[in-house]
């Protein structure tokens, strides 16, 4: 599963912070919609490696719409108004980059479009000394 | 007790820990295009791995693959593993890893920012084994390729690829000034020459000259094969070179 | 009565002011580096201007700019001139304009955020006399450069340089299927070969194959001195090309 | 003066809303002290142009601080902590972007870095039915 590369690469910044003597209070996960993570093998992976850096990390996952923004028409979408078959979507799953491959603006058909939110996964620490 | 608060991009973290497993990281560089630069690093890296060292080659000229076009690799016949992260291609004795795997040789528009965010996650998602050396292709320009090339790769020496025309020398020229002011371990290749005329704008920024490749037609009809491109007079010439890094 | 409030980029409508006073762009582009977009650029340039049309030509490779190497201007002992705006230099019956005047030949390492800045800066900022083409040279890749060329020029016309080797049509593949959604008047050019191998290509892609240009040896010792590579074999043969669209 | 091109920009952004049939209420233009336009020069072509466009329109001119950050070290500084000479100055005030051929991260010398605010002129616009 390539959900482990993207659980260790959480739990590496959350280990960076440990190591240098903090206390990680919180830690928030905000998942893309985008790239459609499978949160559960995610969270598994994220709670197995996490124990071995520090006890007791408050971990909460944020599910995070994706939202398209064109460049040239300025119309904004979401990932439901796109038609992806199953080869898309697994292909955008490794590389939510792909998307500009498959996917045009639904109303002007340009791919000069920003992913605004929802793209991946990112993080957000709270910690103490 | 004072409190922080951070957000973060977890995947430069996640970059370091999947390149832990690489000893020697070369980027081959130019910002000139057309220069060699996609057919020397494939031509390099098979060589390396025929003389045993363990080799991977990354793909990071993102709106404009090329590696898998000299490697014959076609993109939707075979695709990367996932194993506790995405497993490259094992073709001809050299883990290979490219996102034409994910945008399907179909064309792959994406302005900077996308570009970098491509690069990322590539870093944090492949896992190599434990490699010997992993060789990097690189975009033409001094943009988002060839500047997160620079920071991502802890350690990461350069070889810079250049033809001998004025073009390319002015090109050239400002790409090793900035390679200069940062410090990288750099090495010139000149390409597509019959002489040695960069052995002076090499030394002028300390820069390794690994000597010259001449222009070889029949290189051409080799693309897509890469047995015939290593044993071919541009392979041997290839080689000459890397028995100097390597 | 409902009130409004938008923040905005006023330079795409400055552009469009600018821009008014062109009648025709030509945008030279190639998603592989290296085969002669911008040679092609200048002496297309050159010889429209010497048939007698006013010509503009402008730098969009940001971070590599090329045609004041062509053209063999210094770009440290001229610089353009201001007059309701800046306004090109002027060179061997051309109006010139690259960012180079700027950037003052060092390196200019810039994320795609900051090379399309550049780009609406230039475009806005340019006062280009009454013109009947602007011929626009870009960069490799399909990012920053090449998105906002074919955004931002209203009614652009793209000439697209491959060569016929395999890395080249691979690439220009893509380029041509993403002009073709888009519906952008084009031609290809065949630059550095000796048959007429991309003639099926173009047909593909519904695009107007303009003709091929051999590999001529002495166009190298002709950079810096464009009235030579105007009357060069290389020259002529982009004549032959230009005379079927202008 | 290559102000006048930039005030004409401005102006054909107003032009274009006047001539949607709207009335521009407001007009903030922001000038970033990066690019440092001449202001009196400016104003002066702005008013001129304006007054072609829509009589008595509110204007506000909004100085605005160059602030960069490093993408690779987090630094933030500002214009004062460098030295331009004359000719960088210039060249940066045709070409804002021309700081990246100038300018290094006083900490860290990379020049991957971000010009956060304060690069050259934006608006905003209010305006009514
Ligand atoms: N030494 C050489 N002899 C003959 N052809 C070469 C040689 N080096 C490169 N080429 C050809 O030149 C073109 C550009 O090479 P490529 O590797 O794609 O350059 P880059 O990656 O720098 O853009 C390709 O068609 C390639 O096959
Ligand atoms: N027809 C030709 N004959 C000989 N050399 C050429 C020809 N076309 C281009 N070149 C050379 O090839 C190199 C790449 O050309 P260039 O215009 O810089 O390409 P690009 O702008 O596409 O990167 C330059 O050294 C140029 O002088
Ligand atoms: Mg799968
Ligand atoms: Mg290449
Ligand atoms: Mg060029
Ligand atoms: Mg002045
Ligand atoms: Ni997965
Ligand atoms: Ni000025
Ligand atoms: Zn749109
Ligand atoms: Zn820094």
């Amino acid at each position: 599963m390539h959900e482990f590369a993207l659980a260790q690469a959480v739990v590496a910044e959350v280990e960076k912070i440990v190591e240098k003597g903090y206390r990680v209070e919180k830690l928030r996960i905000y998942l893309g919609e985008l790239q459609s993570v499978d949160r559960e093998v995610f969270e598994q992976y994220v709670s197995m490696m996490l124990r071995e850096v520090q006890e007791n990390v408050d971990v909460e996952y944020v599910d995070e719409e994706a939202e398209f923004s064109c460049r040239v028409c300025g119309y904004k979408w979401s990932l439901s108004e796109l038609e992806l078959d199953e080869d898309e979507r697994e292909a955008i799953h490794f590389l939510p980059e792909a998307v500009y491959s498959y996917v045009k603006c639904p109303r002007c058909s340009s791919r000069d479009y920003a992913i605004e939110r929802g793209r991946g996964v990112r993080i957000s620490i709270e910690y103490s000394e | 007790m004072s409190r922080h608060y951070t957000v973060l991009d977890p995947r430069l973290e996640g970059a370091k820990k999947m390149l832990s497993s690489v000893s020697r990281i070369i980027a081959v560089m130019s910002s000139k295009g057309g220069v060699g630069k996609t057919l020397f690093s494939a031509v390099f890296a098979s060589i390396a791995s025929r003389k045993g060292f363990r080799v991977g080659l990354l793909d990071l000229d993102i709106t404009n693959p090329g590696l898998h076009v000299v490697l014959g690799i076609d993109p939707l016949s075979i695709q990367p593993g996932e194993e506790k992260g995405i497993t490259p291609v094992s073709i001809s004795r050299l883990e290979f890893m490219s996102t034409v795997f994910y945008t399907r040789d179909n064309p792959s528009p994406m302005r900077g920012t996308s570009v970098d965010n491509a690069i990322r996650e590539v870093l944090a998602a492949t896992r190599w084994s434990r490699l010997d050396i992993l060789v990097v292709d690189t975009a033409p320009g001094l943009s988002d390729v060839a500047i997160s090339t620079l920071e991502y790769f802890p350690g990461v020496e350069v070889v810079v690829v250049a033809t001998p025309s004025r073009l390319s020398i002015n090109s050239i020229e400002k790409l090793l000034k900035l390679l200069s002011e940062m410090k990288y371990k750099k090495y010139l290749v000149e390409n597509m020459s019959s002489g040695n005329l960069l052995v002076d704008l090499a030394r002028k920024y300390h820069t390794v000259y690994l000597g010259s490749i001449d222009y070889y037609r029949e290189v051409e009809e080799y693309i897509g094969d890469i047995e015939k491109l290593v044993s071919s007079r541009f392979g041997r010439s290839v080689e000459e070179i890397a028995n100097k890094i390597l």
